[in-house]
């Protein structure tokens, strides 16, 4: 996914941000696939890619092996009620200027023929589902609090009975005493109609608390795939250590005996990156050659997949387990290749 | 959080939110007054005539050029027409092309800066167009298309009603640009506001999406922008009447009444100050109107 | 640190009100604490407990209208904040007291560039001229570890990213050398790794400079790797103090005890479920007359909805607004 | 910040031959005709020999072509050749107006100056006027003087210039005895040579009642959108930081928030500049100013076509020209505006 | 009282024309404003005083037929100039000049707009440097129209020679600043905008003109301009202050000037449509093609409109000093102006109800208009947009509705209205309407050609390009001849017999209803003596002798 650059007296194609840059994964049917990252690394930008809701460079799109990612807009609408999305800010994400009721029946207006009637029953039986008081219909958004809103978002993405949801940083915005019920409400959906989300978060320790498996991207490039307790246990990137060690403990002993890695330095600009790794400039253990060559993404364990060139001589056993999974369950793959 | 029991079963949603907006205008002072004042106006000039019934082109000669009578509440002016009676006369034309020609104002704009800040493909060629009515010098346009069409348009719809769609066409086509530019850069921002981006991840349709998410968040420009629009339409026309180029002499409207006493301001000032006093509050109102109006159609502020 | 050291700041009883459409919001209600030289005092407390309107208040810094202190006593430097003239009370804003605001994108104005900025205060405070101020800002530049800092006073705040904002406003705080410095929120609009970063800067900061620091933060787990004492908010009051390892050993409110169950982990055991509070924060409607957590409490007794509890000392410098006692399992007997 | 610049100049030039050409056709569309105003006793066939010799039969397209040529081409080799002595003037005949059967720009030159005078002056004095009232009436909003000033400003706005005019000239100069100091003409006088310091008191005093008028419209508009800005600076985060540093508040206002609110101010003063050379027309008509404002109206009433043409060409140009400006100005204002 | 002394001795006059001269040759430009302001600098032959009378002004005396200064048949005139008058760059003024002056207006490609008074001019020579002939290609009756009065002044041939033809605009120069005789010359002129002149140094009568300076300042509108002389004495001098007459007499009773009047031959009028303007007809409207109009030729019909009409109080409203009620066409001069028709003065709707009724055409279906033999005699009436027509439109509307004829006001943009265009259905030629109302005039003193208006093939129509100054489109043989009678009868008695002959004609035929005899109203401060306000030449046809009063 590029964002194109244009400067100059004539407005030429100068160059692209690349906000996600050859990115490849698969979600699982079922399963919580964390996605890490500093601000600004491309989260967001992979996450809407993914829904289509913005139009990729390069690259393919399988949602139930079914290609997505060259299907002109109009024809994208059929499939929106199988893929939805939960985003960051419960506040800019329900239109100021509609009731609950509205927000929430808005999706079956757009995909169901249902009667008045039946949309308002709809709507208050999803708003049980997450929670929400039923008397609440038709307040307007500002008059709730940040969990409620983002009940409300949420109970418009279940409006459709989705298969596969995209969390965009839900909890980023709420209260930490809040955060946690909106946790347990999605786990709790997900148990009940077998959801599928992928869990866009900075926050590396409720992504720890949620996902199944966890990506970590830095600068428009996933870094680390791997299982949740594989990655916390034993990060392999030297991005990863460092992101793992920079979230402060809330335990004062704890805290004193971590040793810790601070990185030094700010994230380069998505549209000038480094040449060679993305991380090079503030890698702790930087080698020359990261300076020079972009290293490759593949699989040092098994369900372990790396980008960095301290992993390039590690032989892999085939990454074949998961090709062959990615078959028979429903898998959603983003695979990026514009490398420039 | 209180938990107020609201009737859910059936309520109207529409009427519910103008019921809040209602509730939050009222606690604008200034704006009841304003609407009140307006209100007032609008009664006096559309009803007032069935009560006050003076024909306001009936002349009589012998009482030209009174002061306040009786009679004659505000006065005669030189042909002995009652000045009461011109001036809700004046009234119904001047609010008429204030309210006809804001509103055709407001749509092209909102039209055009919907349509430029949605739709990216257009937007270049819209906003060229903008910047070419932008660079149109106003006035001189004006009073060009109102020496091109005004005999057309007279011969076809007689000459009031003829001047009157050229008047309100020529305020509204040559002042929608600004509102364009405000409405697009509203939408341009509301675009990459989330629950926007959220209704199409629902997959809402383009008009939908406009009429449901990207109009009602750009009332507030929008309603300013109308109120600033009648006082300029008001001021628009008095000053083509001024230029002889508006209304014929010898059909009343505010501005063209204001004008006409000009000549007279020493002799009978009472004549200066009715259309002058008409025009200055109408507008005052309507800005105080709007000021209330744009408060009380934000829902952030209506629920503090 | 010594303990019973003279405390540089010392504020008691304070109060603030915000007179909005239709009513007041008591968003600061009679809280007391004091900072010791030195000292690195974290504030914690979840959004609107009323952190920031009560290290506004200290230093005058909230609108007025519609804010309104009511009442209290600010002592610094021998003086009661709240009672001096304005031409005192700016000068210890900016030259006694520096203060780091929560969003470093906003806090800085976007149309001068970095240098004027950070001269500012050090020619109205230290009546320095131009150029030993411009030497001056250099250095602190330096010291909050922006490289190349000759270039960079030129730069407008647009040229830098967030965590570097931050240091800017830090170096602006740290100016004219305060002997106490607020942080609020300095990193809450940060990554994890920036974070790190500036808590790193900060904790170096202080030792080499000696100031007391008031940080405020709604992350525990900041708190917990740098503050020397914890002070805890909630409903616009103070509901808990301790010194830091005490208060995370032994947290005796039980909003506090809840706070530090709901904040999962990247280390140690995952639980399968996450703790949580139910129920919303109070409305700041009016002066409080009972607890403002019992709504949400695990423990109330019918003493918290008549009385406000108020804060009981429980040794180890630790006191905590609580009729309910942790360590007995029952009422305080008073 | 050139090559964006040059950008807007070059696209300023198809929009300003578009504009000519919709100007043109226009006022060919345009009834009337320039021997409508000679006296009835003037025979028709004169008339039609009028008409012949103004070059009224060409077709338009020719006419519109030629008017285009003389005026991007012959008219500034013209003036080029008037001030440098080494190029010779061209050929062609100038440009000519009907009415006067001068040339249209010797024309437009003369009036200049006075039009630039009173106008001008009057848009200095009025926003000089407005930029304090709109400070202080957002400073203390809600204040006795804020009221005051809204009020007063609407009222401004509101008056027609033809009323107001009118009613200054009753007040200072027919009422007022001719010796008081507060006597100022009611005809502005376009042959004073400033040449001592009496003539310059002349000038000052015969500019005061123009300029107030005009200024007053200025005034009540510049102030309103001052005020406004002023109000959404007041309260950003950087105001805060600016008290917190102790600064005081004339600081805080002056130099903090006065600068950021001035930046869409700018881009109103800037633009508003073409629109009193036509919004003056009718000052200029009350005091008999005679600057281009009065031209425009005597050339549309005497249908002095290629007089109406230049002059609202002039008007276009002036326009795009302060567009770019206030641009420029904006840019330079605000560092974070960045044109490439 | 000042009245004698040197020249240059009283200082600056100031005088104010609110429509501002846009050029001060008034061969390119034949508005009232360029010419009157021309007539500082450009003389003429001979000029109209404020009785009409012709006085010789370059000329040593006015040529006749008595003197031999005419030739017996008529065909030409012969002039001779005064002795010794200079241009004011100090040349001589010869017959040459006068010549130049007959070539530069007739010139190819010129466009000069007083080519009318060089009509039927064979040739102008120079019999010697102070002798002009001027040669007819027909007898004239009326020989005083080439070089004669404002309208056609002598120019100098050294300034203008190359400007000839289609060169005319090439001398800006030349246009912006004539050189001429007249007591004044050209310092500085701003196209529409101001004029300064100072005396001229080389005038030839001594101690002319009193003033050193004249500052001629243009634009604003009628009242600004009446205020600045009569309330705040900024001016000496004011123009055509057409305002409404109350408000002038209030401003004149300030007590710094004085409002005065100059009758011309300017009569507002109303053209009764005698053919068919009914837009069924399309194209054929209001031509022949149409047909007589369904009432308003029968003059029983005019005449009940005409006595219907208070002309003093259309006068009181509208006119004030400026106008005065008439029922002729040919109000003045004096000698021309029947009495006739008199009777129409004083405004009877009763006994134009009479008229109507006697006639049988009655208000048969009871909406309060009546029918003329089954038609509604409802009438189209229409006039250029201006405050004043629309008033008295709004007056006669009022009055003819009491007499049970309805009126649809109209009116139309006096420059689409005058324009001319034969594109436009609104101009006062075509005349698609019944009944329309504007002021016509002649320029001089000799109506000949203006009552040739009125011949049967001066109707506009469309094969003339709808030319044609027969507005109303009367046509009457009778008519015709009385008016080749005129153009072969000379001596002032028996031509004015023939023209009063014709007035009376036009007006109990009813084809035109004149309302107000208008003059030319300006005012000028109390102070400023010596003014005679001509309506028949330049305003400013005496302001050599003007002269400031002592106090
Ligand atoms: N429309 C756009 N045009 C150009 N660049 C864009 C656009 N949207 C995003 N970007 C850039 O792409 C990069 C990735 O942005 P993205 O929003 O995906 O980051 P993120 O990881 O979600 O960050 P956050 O945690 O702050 O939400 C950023 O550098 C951003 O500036
Ligand atoms: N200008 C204001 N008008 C009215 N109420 C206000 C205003 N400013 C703050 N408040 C209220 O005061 C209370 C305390 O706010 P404060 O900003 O101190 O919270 P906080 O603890 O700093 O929260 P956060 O962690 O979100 O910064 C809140 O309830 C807030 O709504
Ligand atoms: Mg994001
Ligand atoms: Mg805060």
């Amino acid at each position: 996914m590029h964002f194109p650059i244009h400067t100059g007296l004539f407005r030429r194609h100068t160059g692209d941000v690349k906000a996600v840059d050859g990115v490849s994964f698969d979600i699982f049917e079922g399963e919580t696939l964390g996605l890490v990252g500093e601000s600004g690394c491309g989260k967001s930008t992979c996450g809407r890619a993914v829904l289509r809701l913005y139009d990729i460079t390069d690259g393919s799109i399988l949602i139930d092996g079914e290609e997505i990612g060259d299907v002109p807009q109009k024809d994208l609408r059929t499939k929106r009620p199988t893929m939805q999305m939960v985003f960051q800010d419960p506040q800019a994400s329900l239109n100021p200027r509609m009731t609950v009721q509205a927000i929430i029946q808005e999706p079956l207006d757009e995909h169901t023929s249902m009667s008045k009637a039946e949309k308002r029953d709809k709507v208050l039986d999803l708003m049980d589902q997450v929670g929400l008081n039923r008397k609440f219909a038709q307040r307007y958004p500002h008059a709730f609090s940040g969990g409620q809103r983002q009940r409300i978002g949420i109970a418009r993405a279940l409006a459709l009975n989705p298969k596969f949801i995209v969390c965009d940083e839900p909890i980023a915005a709420l209260d930490v005493s809040i955060q946690a019920q909106v946790v347990n409400l999605l786990e709790d959906l997900q148990k009940e109609f077998g959801l599928t989300y992928l869990f866009i978060s900075h926050d590396l320790s409720m992504v720890r608390h949620i996902a199944t498996r966890v990506a970590v991207m830095y600068l428009g490039k996933i870094v680390e795939l791997a299982p949740r307790e594989a990655l916390y246990a034993d990060p392999l990137h030297p991005y990863t250590k460092a992101l793992l060690s920079a979230v402060p403990e809330p335990d004062p002993d704890l805290h004193d005996t971590m040793d810790r890695t601070i990185l030094t330095g700010d994230v380069p600009s998505p549209s000038n990156p480094p040449k060679g790794c993305n991380f090079c400039t503030r890698c702790p253990a930087v080698m020359d050659i990261c300076h020079q060559q972009d290293p490759e993404y593949r699989e040092v364990l098994p369900g372990r997949f790396v980008a960095c060139h301290h992993y390039a001589n590690v032989t892999t056993e085939a990454a074949s387990a998961a090709a062959s999974e990615a078959s028979d369950t429903q898998s959603l793959s983003n695979t990026n290749t514009k490398t420039n | 959080m209180t938990d107020q029991s609201i009737d859910t079963r059936d309520s109207d949603v529409a009427r519910n939110q103008w019921w809040d907006v209602w509730d939050q205008f009222k606690t604008h002072k200034g704006a009841v007054m304003g609407a009140g004042f307006f209100i007032f106006i609008v009664l006096a000039v559309y009803v007032g005539p069935y009560i006050w019934s003076i024909d306001p082109t009936y002349i009589d000669v012998r009482a030209r050029n009174q002061g306040p009578t009786w009679a004659h509440p505000f006065g005669t002016d030189q042909l002995g027409r009652d000045m009461l009676a011109r001036m809700m006369a004046g009234g119904q034309t001047s609010i008429s092309v204030g309210l006809t020609a804001m509103a055709l104002a407001l749509f092209l704009g909102t039209l055009v800066g919907v349509l430029a800040g949605y739709f990216k493909r257009i937007d270049g060629l819209l906003m060229r167009l903008t910047d070419l009515f932008l660079a149109l010098p106003l006035l001189p346009l004006l009073l060009v298309m109102v020496m091109l069409f005004r005999q057309p348009l007279s011969s076809s719809f007689g000459p009031e009603t003829g001047i009157f769609i050229l008047i309100v066409t020529a305020i509204g086509i040559t002042s929608w640009m600004p509102t364009a530019r405000i409405v697009r850069g509203d939408v341009l921002a509301l675009k990459e506001r989330e629950f926007v981006l959220a209704a199409r991840s629902i997959g809402t349709r383009p008009g939908r999406m406009i009429l449901r998410h990207v109009l009602p968040n750009v009332m507030s420009p929008i309603m300013v922008s109308a109120t600033l629009g009648i006082a300029t339409a008001i001021i628009t026309e008095s000053a083509l009447s001024f230029l002889g180029l508006g209304f014929p002499p010898d059909f009343p409207t505010w501005g063209r009444l204001l004008f006409d006493a000009t000549d007279f301001m020493q002799q009978h000032p009472e004549r200066v100050m009715w259309p002058g006093l008409a025009i200055s509050l109408t507008v005052l109102s309507v800005n105080y109107m709007g000021d209330g109006l744009r408060d009380a159609l934000d829902p952030r502020i209506r629920g503090l | 640190m010594p303990d019973g050291a003279q405390p540089v700041l010392d504020v008691r009883g304070l109060k603030t009100v915000f007179k909005i459409r239709g009513g007041e919001v008591h968003a600061v209600n009679d809280v007391s604490f004091d900072l010791k030289p030195g000292e690195l005092l974290g504030v914690v407390g979840e959004s609107g407990s009323g952190k920031s309107v009560t290290m506004m208040s200290l230093l005058g810094l909230l609108p007025t209208p519609p804010a309104d202190v009511r009442g209290g006593t600010v002592m610094f430097d021998g003086q009661d904040l709240l009672k001096v003239d304005a031409e005192t009370l700016r000068a210890t804003r900016g030259g006694k007291i520096g203060f780091v605001f929560q969003d470093p994108m906003t806090s800085l104005n976007p149309v001068y560039n970095v240098g004027m900025q950070i001269m500012e205060p050090l020619r109205k405070h230290m009546g320095m001229s131009k150029r030993a101020a411009a030497v001056r800002a250099k250095e602190l530049l330096e010291l909050v570890g922006i490289p190349d800092a000759d270039q960079r006073l030129k730069d407008y705040p647009h040229q830098f990213s967030g965590g570097m904002r931050q240091r800017v406003m830090i170096a602006i705080a740290l100016a004219c050398d305060p002997k106490v410095l607020i942080a609020d929120e300095p990193t809450t609009a940060l990554d994890v790794t920036i974070q790190a970063q500036i808590l790193e800067l900060m904790k170096d900061l202080q030792d080499r400079l000696g100031m007391a620091v008031i940080w405020i933060t709604h992350d525990l787990g900041v708190v917990a790797g740098i503050a020397d004492r914890v002070v805890v908010m909630y409903g616009g009051q103070i509901v808990e103090q301790a010194p830091t390892r005490e208060l995370f050993k032994n947290p005796q409110h039980p909003y506090t005890r809840a706070l530090l169950k709901t904040v999962p982990r990247v280390t140690g055991t995952r639980d399968d479920r996450l703790e949580i509070i139910e129920g919303q924060p109070p409305i700041l409607g009016a002066q409080p007359t009972a607890c403002p957590f019992r709504d949400r409490c695990d423990v109330a007794l019918d003493r918290c909805a008549r009385e406000n509890p108020p804060r009981y000392d429980v040794g180890n410098g630790h006191d905590a607004a609580c009729f309910f006692d942790a360590r007995t399992g029952g009422p305080r007997d008073v | 910040m050139l090559t964006y610049t040059f950008r807007r100049l070059l696209t300023a030039i198809p929009t300003l031959i578009l504009i000519s050409l919709i100007i043109f056709l226009l006022l060919d569309l345009a009834p009337g005709d320039p021997t409508a105003s000679l006296p009835l006793t003037i025979p028709p066939e004169v008339r039609e020999q009028i008409r012949q010799s103004l070059g009224m039969g060409e077709p338009v397209h020719i006419r519109y072509l030629l008017w285009l040529k003389q005026m991007i081409w012959s008219e500034p080799l013209f003036y080029l050749s008037e001030s440098i002595g080494w190029i010779d003037a061209p050929d062609e005949a100038r440009l000519i107006s009907w009415q006067t059967r001068a040339p249209v720009l010797d024309t437009v030159f003369e009036r200049l100056p006075q039009t630039l005078m009173v106008v001008g002056l009057a848009y200095v004095v009025g926003v000089l006027i407005a930029l304090p009232i709109g400070i202080i009436s957002a400073y203390k909003q809600y204040s006795v003087f804020d009221q005051a000033g809204t009020f007063v400003s609407m009222i401004g706005f509101s008056i027609p210039p033809f009323f107001s005019g009118v009613l200054m000239i009753i007040l200072f100069t027919v009422m007022m005895p001719k010796d008081s100091f507060w006597w100022f003409p009611s005809i502005y006088d376009t042959t004073l040579v400033i040449d001592s310091w009496e003539a310059f008191g002349k000038q000052v005093r015969q500019m005061v009642l123009p300029v107030m008028v005009l200024a007053l419209q200025t005034t009540a508009q510049i102030s309103r959108f001052m005020r406004a800005s002023m109000l959404d600076n007041l309260n950003q985060d950087y105001v805060r930081t600016a008290r917190a540093k102790g600064m005081t508040e004339s600081v805080v206002v002056l130099k903090h928030v006065l600068r950021n609110s001035m930046i869409p101010v700018v881009t109103v003063i800037a633009l508003g500049i073409p629109a009193i050379f036509g919004g003056a027309i009718i000052t200029e008509q009350i005091f008999k100013v005679n600057g281009i404002g009065q031209l425009l109206i005597v050339s549309i009433q005497g249908s002095d076509v290629p007089m109406v043409q230049t002059l609202t060409f002039i008007f276009a140009v002036l326009i795009v020209f302060f567009n770019l400006i206030a641009d420029i100005l904006y840019g330079i204002l605000d560092p974070r505006i960045r044109y490439d | 009282d000042g009245h004698e002394g040197e020249r240059g001795r009283d200082g600056q006059l100031n005088i104010i024309y609110w429509q501002a001269p846009s050029t001060l040759n008034p061969y390119l430009s034949g508005g009232t404003k360029e010419v009157e302001s021309a007539s500082l600098v450009l003389e003429s032959l001979g000029r109209f005083d404020n009785t009409g009378a012709l006085q010789p002004w370059l000329a040593a005396e006015i040529p006749t037929v008595e003197n031999g200064g005419v030739s017996e048949d008529l065909t030409s005139i012969t002039w001779t100039l005064k002795e010794g008058i200079m241009w004011s760059d100090g040349s001589a003024l010869t017959a040459a000049d006068a010549v130049f002056t007959w070539e530069y207006c007739t010139a190819e490609g010129g466009g000069c707009a007083q080519v009318s008074y060089f009509d039927g001019v064979e040739s102008v020579e120079a019999v010697d440097d102070l002798t002009i002939k001027i040669t007819f290609d027909a007898p004239k009756p009326f020989p005083y129209t080439a070089l004669v009065g404002s309208e056609s002044p002598i120019i100098q041939a050294a300034q203008f020679a190359e400007c000839m033809g289609a060169a005319a605009p090439t001398c800006v120069d030349a246009n912006f600043g004539p050189i001429g005789t007249g007591p004044f010359v050209v310092d500085d002129f701003k196209a529409n905008d101001v004029i300064q002149f100072s005396a001229n140094e080389n005038f030839r009568t001594a101690g002319q003109p009193a003033f050193s300076t004249v500052l001629f300042k243009g634009g604003g509108d009628a009242a600004a301009a009446a205020r600045s002389v009569l309330e705040t004495g900024e001016f000496d001098y004011a123009w055509n202050l057409q305002i409404d007459p109350t408000v002038l007499a209030d401003m004149e009773s300030a007590g710094l000037g004085t409002v005065v009047t100059g009758f011309g031959t300017s009569v507002e009028r109303l053209h009764l449509n005698q053919f068919n303007p009914d837009a069924a007809l399309g194209d054929d409207r209001s031509t022949a093609a149409a047909g007589a109009h369904p009432f308003l030729t029968d003059p029983i019909v005019g005449e009940a409109l005409s006595r219907a009409i208070d002309r003093e109080l259309l006068v009181e409203i509208g006119y004030g000093a400026g106008g005065k009620a008439t029922c002729n066409v040919l109000p003045a001069p004096a000698v021309y102006a029947s009495t006739a028709n008199d009777a129409c003065l004083t405004q009877d709707i009763a006994l134009a109800n009479q008229l109507l009724d006697d006639a049988g055409h009655m208000d048969t279906d009871g909406d309060g208009i009546r029918e003329y033999n089954g038609t509604p005699m409802n009438v189209l009436y229409q006039t250029s947009t201006n405050a004043v027509r629309q008033d008295s439109q709004a007056l006669i509307k009022q009055w003819w509705s009491e007499i049970g004829v309805g009126a649809e006001l109209r009116n139309i943009d006096a420059s689409v209205f005058f324009g001319g265009d034969p594109s436009s259905p609104d101009t006062f030629q075509k005349f698609y309407a019944d009944i329309e109302m504007y002021t016509n005039n002649f320029a001089g003193v000799d109506p000949e050609a203006y009552m040739a208006n009125w011949k049967c093939d001066d109707i506009p129509s469309p094969e003339s390009q709808w030319q044609g100054a027969n507005i109303q489109r009367f046509c009457d043989p009778a008519y015709d001849a009385l008016v080749d009678q005129l153009a072969t009868t000379a001596g002032i008695e028996a031509r004015a017999e023939i023209v009063k002959q014709q007035n009376d004609m036009l007006m109990q035929s009813y084809s035109i209803i004149p309302l107000v005899h208008r003059g030319g109203v300006s005012a000028h401060a109390n102070t400023l003596g010596g003014i005679e306000i001509s309506d028949w030449d330049s305003e400013l046809w005496n302001i050599a002798t003007w002269y400031r009063m002592g106090e």
